[in-house]
Formats: C-alpha cells, structure tokens, sequence
C-alpha cells in the first residue's frame, strides 16, 4: 500500500455511524472510499453541502454542485444545502464531529500548521481555521517526513492554524495522540519499529510500554 | 428591483469601487458580469469574495486583467497568478478565515459592528484585532465588512428579485446580498412574481436592486 | 373621520412605490388598509414574512401563516418567509425603508418610549428597539394626547424604547418632524388650530412662519 | 436522529433544566411536547422563547402550570399572566430584544461569543452589557445564549432529521435547532429520506437529535 492508502485507510476505522465528518483536501478527501459498506457517515463540504457523495458519472454532473475544491459531486439521500455562514456556523459550533486535515507540520503539543509557507507559498487559510478551532475531534493526515525532514517538530517554524492541540495525527509509520497536550505514540503501523519511528520524529513523543515492549520484540 | 441590460449594470460600477462577488472557485459566481466588468476594464478594484477561483475563471479573469487592487478573500491556493501577484507586491491580499469573512459579511448586512469568534486566536489572524473574554473564554472581535457592489448569481429570480440559488451554488451569495449599497444580479432563469414558494425564496426581493435582463 | 383613520390615513401618504414597510399592531396596522390601489408596498411581518396580505376570507386560514401579533393573514403573489435571525437581519441592517410604531411618549428631540409603563405595564420591546434602531425612516402613529394629558413631553418619564430620534410622529391634530432633532411642526390636520396643538403639547415646538400664519387666519 | 416516543422524549428533560422552546405566538411552537412537560410536572425551568403566547396556549401552558422559574424572551404583552406573576416576583423575566435574541441564540449555535449590535444602546437593555466602539459607532456586547434542550416544531421531517418549516412558523425554530444540547423537534409530517430536496432543507439532519416518533 501507498503511504497515502494507509494514513485514508486508518482514519477510516475512527469514523462511527451517524457522524458528521469534514475531509480536506488531498489525503482526507480519500477516506471517504474507506468507510464501511453501511455505515452512515454525513460529509460535509464547507462550500455548502451535508451528504456529499461520489464523483458523478460521465456526462451526469452538474456545474452547480462541487465540492470545496470546485469538482464536481453528487448528493446523497438525505443531503442538505446552505450558505457559507450556517456552513461555517456548523463548523464553528462544535456541530462537526470530526474533521480530517492534512499538515505541514505538528508540533509536540498537538498544534498544527497547514495554510502557509512565508515567502514561498500562501494558499491562504481558507476553512481551516475554523475547522480546527471548531470540529468536535481535529484528524490530521500527513506523511510522517518531507523528503526526510521531520513534520513532527519540537515547535512550529510555520504560522500555526489554531493554538488548540489536534486529536489525533496519522502518518503511513504511526497514530499520534495527544492527551494533555503531548504527543503519545499510539499505534505502530503494520510492519514499522519504534525506532523508525523516532528516527523520524522531531518532536519529543510519549512511548507508553506496550510500545517499548513491541519495539524490543521487533 | 429593475431589470437592467448588463452593460448599463456595469457601467454603474466605477473603477476604485468596493464590489463583494458572490461564488465560491468560481461556482456561483455571476460569469456574465465578470467578462463585462473585464471588457470595460474597470480598475483599481477591491474584490471581497471567498477565493480567487483558478486562473481565468470567475474572479481569476478580474485577476488576469489586472484590475484588482486587494483582495479580502480566506484563499488563494488554487490560483497561482493570484499567489504570484501577492508576492510580487502588485496586488494586496488580506486572508480572512473563511467562517469569520462569512461572519463579517453577514455582520454588515445585518446592522451588526461584529462578531466574537475564537477562530484565528493565537495565529496570525489576530494581527491587529482586540481580544474580548466572554466566560473565561477568549475571542478575536472580528468587525463587519459592506462593498460599494454586490455583484450575484442566482439560480431563479421573479421580477420582484426575489431569488433562490441552487445546491452549493449558494455558498457567500445570500449573504453578499445584504451587505452591499447595489445589489446586481444575473439569474440562470427569470420567471413571474408569484411563482417561487415564499418558503423557497432564499434571498427576498427588496434586498435586490437590478437582476440583468435576459439577452 | 376617528382619530385612529385620520393618523393611519397620512400614514399611508409617506408610503412610495417599492418601498419595505414593517407595520407595528394597533394604529400603524391599519396603514395598509390606505395604501393606493396599484401602488406595490412589501409588508414586513417581523416573525418571518414579506408580502403580508389581508387576512384571509373565512375558512382559508392556515395556522402557521399569520402576522407578529399571532393573527391569520395571507401571502400575496412575490411573498418570501424567513426565520427571525434574517428577520432582524433585515430590520437592523437599515433594509425597511420605514417602520411605523404605536408610542407611549415622544419627547421633543424625538425619543420615543413605548414597550414599559414601570410598575403598571411591561410587555416588553419585542422587536421595537431594533426597529426604532435599524429602519431607514421611523414613524410614530399616537394620538396626541392620553386623557387628556399630552404625550408630546419635554422629556420622556418611560424608557426609551432608543436613542435615535424618530424621523415623524404623526396624530390626529399634527404632524411633527425632527431634524436636527428638535420637533417641528409641519401640518395641521384639517380644522385644527395651531393653539390646539400647542395646548396639547407639552414639548417644545419649532413653529415655521407658515403655520404661524395659518393660525391667525384660523 | 433516532424517533421517540413522546413520553420517553419529555423523561429525558430533568426539572431544572434550561430550554429553548420554538414559536412566535404559539405558531411553530411544539404544542404536544409542551402539554408533555406539564402532564409530567416538569418544573423549576428556564424558558428561552420569544414570547410567552397567549393564556392557556403553547408556552402559555408552561406559565399557567407554574413550571418556569425564569424566561428570557422579548415579549410578554399578549399574556396577562406572564406579566402578572413578573411584578408578583413569581418568576423572573429577562426581556431583550427581538433581534438580539436570535443573534444571541444564532450565536451560542455558531461558536460564536456574542455580537455587537447598536440596538438598546442609551436604554435599560444596555444596563450591565459591556459597550464597544467601532469607527466611531457604540456598540452593545450581547453574549451567547445556549440551552440543555431545545423543543422545536417543523413542518416535515425525514428519518435522518431534516427538517423543513411552514411559512411563519420557522421563526426561532432553526435557530435553536443549532444552540441545544440535546434537540427534540415534533414534526406534522415524517417522510422517507431523500424526499426532502436538498435546497429546501432548512435544519439539516446532523443537528436533530430526537423526532417524536408518529401517535
């Protein structure tokens, strides 16, 4: 598997029946063919829509109806639209069970930084902001490394998204919590050790036993 | 509410003006309007939207052209000219995070100063803002935005202007419709007064101040 | 002609083409009873309605369509609903091009007080303060005098239902504007002799040559 | 969404607790939920509503069962008995105004921590609220409200929670649906999923947490 399959495939397993979830662009938008044949999920896209579904079929789109990314979607039964104020009203008031972000960093106490690279790259924040500040439970998707420098940093060199401390991070090596705000290691993935891990890792993590215990095993 | 020949509308429309434009990447954004603006070359603009669309499409035509002073939109990332232009210096970009702009829109169509939000506490969007606490709680005072011009896309409007937008065609119109001095819109379809349910009309007709007449 | 038509009748006469009207219940209600035939008025219903209509002929009421005092009305062609957040919207966002409220006093530089009597009587602002406060134009329909004590004071004893001066107050004796917030006298209704008004008045009252003369003539 | 019972439904609501109740004058209010709560004795409540509708009807049932300690409304002029037992000192009765009460529930919805809004300056409204200039223009901070429940009326609503409103019954309903903890709706009419367009939605499912399942 691709490291991007892992991270969507793992995020999967923290949606639950009934939840409301946003998915960002990139990584997160591929959760989505991840989720349990029968499992309801509502996703939310910011530009104004609850129930998103698949790419429409050839020839059966309509210009009207994209996601926040501008391509074309469907609507699920059951689907609702709105206006960017109650979309963000939903976001904002905590009414967003989880949402799923891509990073470019995260720091060791959970705070993250995805909008902007200064001097290089300014996408601008778009719904993030909000999003973090706001969604129930904050998923970040991100590759453990950029061409072999750490993301997950002792501090952010970027401009942060939102002071408050993401749930839980998920690279194609590990699952990252961050319980009173310090990164724990939570899972290994299939087949990755400790120690690539933290070969890989900036940030100062919280190794609990059964971890350490499995490193020396591996 | 008038209908008007799009020219004409545009011609209202100065160079220097504030103009809030309705889409989001370029969906719901009256495309009309926009080529009229460019063909009369009015300059000078300061553009509130969400985003700047991609290159040439929707606001990124007004980008291409070169008649855009500032921007205040939540993002640019999906048009390079507009993140090349900001960089160079050429055009002024303010981001504003996409819920508090939504907010600060509203705000202003609604006789609000502002609003408390806690997005952007702790980042740089607090750059210059008051904190408030309210419960212990802290909050950016996020104040409210109006434009010279709004110019919309609707889906159907009546002859009154009374409108209603189609799925996330919506996204900042209904709220740009209240915020601005003159309110033009194009509508995908024009019908009669008494046509569209009242529980249907998302934007109500004395809100609007000229829908462009059908070619 | 009773009080009640008299003021309700020059009302309607400031009433233009296009314009968005919220009527107030009690006299101001009765406004829309002398609208021109032909001319297009958009009724604002404060609970949620543009286009408010006559009430229905008997037996075609619906009981979720009705006006802000919870009586049936009709929708006319070109009616839109609304919730109260917009409904506020609206009316605080200076987008009623005139409100016309019933009062309990008017001091002369144009306060009105209408929405408690301390002690006696409270219901309440309901949405008066925001009226007085956003509509474009604010016109006060009150008889110009209560048992014979006036209700044109000097300064008012109630509370100030805000602090912007309202734009004409209209009786049966009078009409009075304020600019620069000072109360003018601008008619006389007909028959009636400035030294009425005067003694009806309490307030003190910018007289303009013209009805000086009117008066002498009387 | 899951639907209940209406008893189950009112058995979840402990005596005490704070609600927010739809309607304008008894329109849009959930009148069975409300007979419930008086069948069952619920008391000691704090009512958030617009008004408190006549004698005898909707929230005027609440008043006349003596169950509310406290209202927050902005209006209790068609009820003699609300205003009777304010000046006893019965119950207490916070009045604010119309369109400061829905943007204080709009905003305790939307994460928001209050607006500012020039209305009530200069009167007894602004006695105890922090005031704000913006360029100039004097503002009062009106602060979040939220509630433990919400009770709320729709017109149809689907299996996953919909709803759409009637007319001038949608009033504070949609807002309050976003500002509870716990949102119960009775709804005239449930229909299967999917029969709602998504355009005509006016409180999406995710925020419904109870239908009162059919007789």
């Amino acid at each position: 598997m691709d490291p991007q399959t892992i991270i969507a495939k793992r995020i999967a397993e923290e949606l639950k029946d009934g939840m409301l979830v946003n998915l960002g662009i990139g990584i997160p938008t591929q959760v989505a063919n991840f989720v349990p044949a029968g499992m309801r999920v509502y996703f939310q896209s910011e530009n104004g829509l609850i129930g998103t579904g698949p790419v429409p079929e050839a020839g059966m789109a309509a210009p009207f109806l994209t996601d926040a990314g501008g391509r074309p979607v469907t609507a699920l039964p059951g689907a609702s639209t709105f206006d960017s104020a109650m979309s963000f009203g939903l976001i904002r008031g905590g009414h967003v069970d989880v949402t799923v972000l891509g990073g470019l960093e995260v720091d060791q106490c959970g705070r993250l930084a995805n909008w902007m690279i200064p001097g290089k790259m300014i996408p601008g924040m778009g719904g993030a902001m909000d999003l973090v500040t706001g969604a129930k439970r904050v998923i970040v998707a991100m590759q453990h490394t950029a061409k072999n420098r750490p993301k997950i940093v002792r501090e952010c060199s970027l401009p942060l998204t939102s002071e408050r401390s993401i749930d839980l991070l998920v690279t194609e090596l590990a699952v990252i919590a961050f319980p009173d705000r310090r990164a724990t290691l939570v899972e290994l993935s299939p087949g990755v050790s400790l120690a690539q891990v933290l070969a890989g890792t900036q940030a100062e993590l919280v190794i609990p036993d059964y971890l350490q215990a499995a490193s020396c095993n591996a | 509410m008038r209908t008007i020949p799009l020219q004409e509308a545009v011609e209202m429309i100065p160079s220097g003006a504030s103009i809030m434009v309705g889409g989001f990447m370029g969906i719901g954004t009256p495309e009309l309007i926009v080529d009229e603006l460019v063909r009369q070359g009015k300059g000078d603009l300061t553009i509130i939207a969400n985003d700047t669309a991609s290159p040439g499409v929707g606001i990124g035509k007004l980008v291409r052209a070169g008649l855009v002073r500032r921007f205040i939109v939540s993002h640019i990332g999906l048009n390079p000219e507009t993140q090349k232009m900001m960089m160079d210096g050429t055009i002024i970009v303010d981001l504003v995070p996409q819920g508090t702009l939504a907010e600060r829109i509203r705000a202003g169509g609604c006789g609000l100063g502002g609003v408390l939000t806690p997005t952007g506490v702790g980042t740089l969007a607090e750059v210059g803002k008051s904190k408030i606490e309210v419960d212990g709680k802290t909050f950016l005072l996020e104040t409210a935005l109006r434009a010279d011009f709004a110019l919309l896309h609707a889906f159907i409007s009546d002859y009154v202007g009374n409108l209603s937008y189609a799925l996330t065609a919506r996204n900042f119109n209904p709220l740009m419709a209240m915020a601005a001095t003159t309110v033009i819109v194009h509508a995908d379809n024009i019908v009669p007064v008494g046509v569209i349910a009242p529980d249907h009309v998302m934007t109500p007709g004395p809100l609007v101040d000229y829908v462009v007449a059908k070619g």
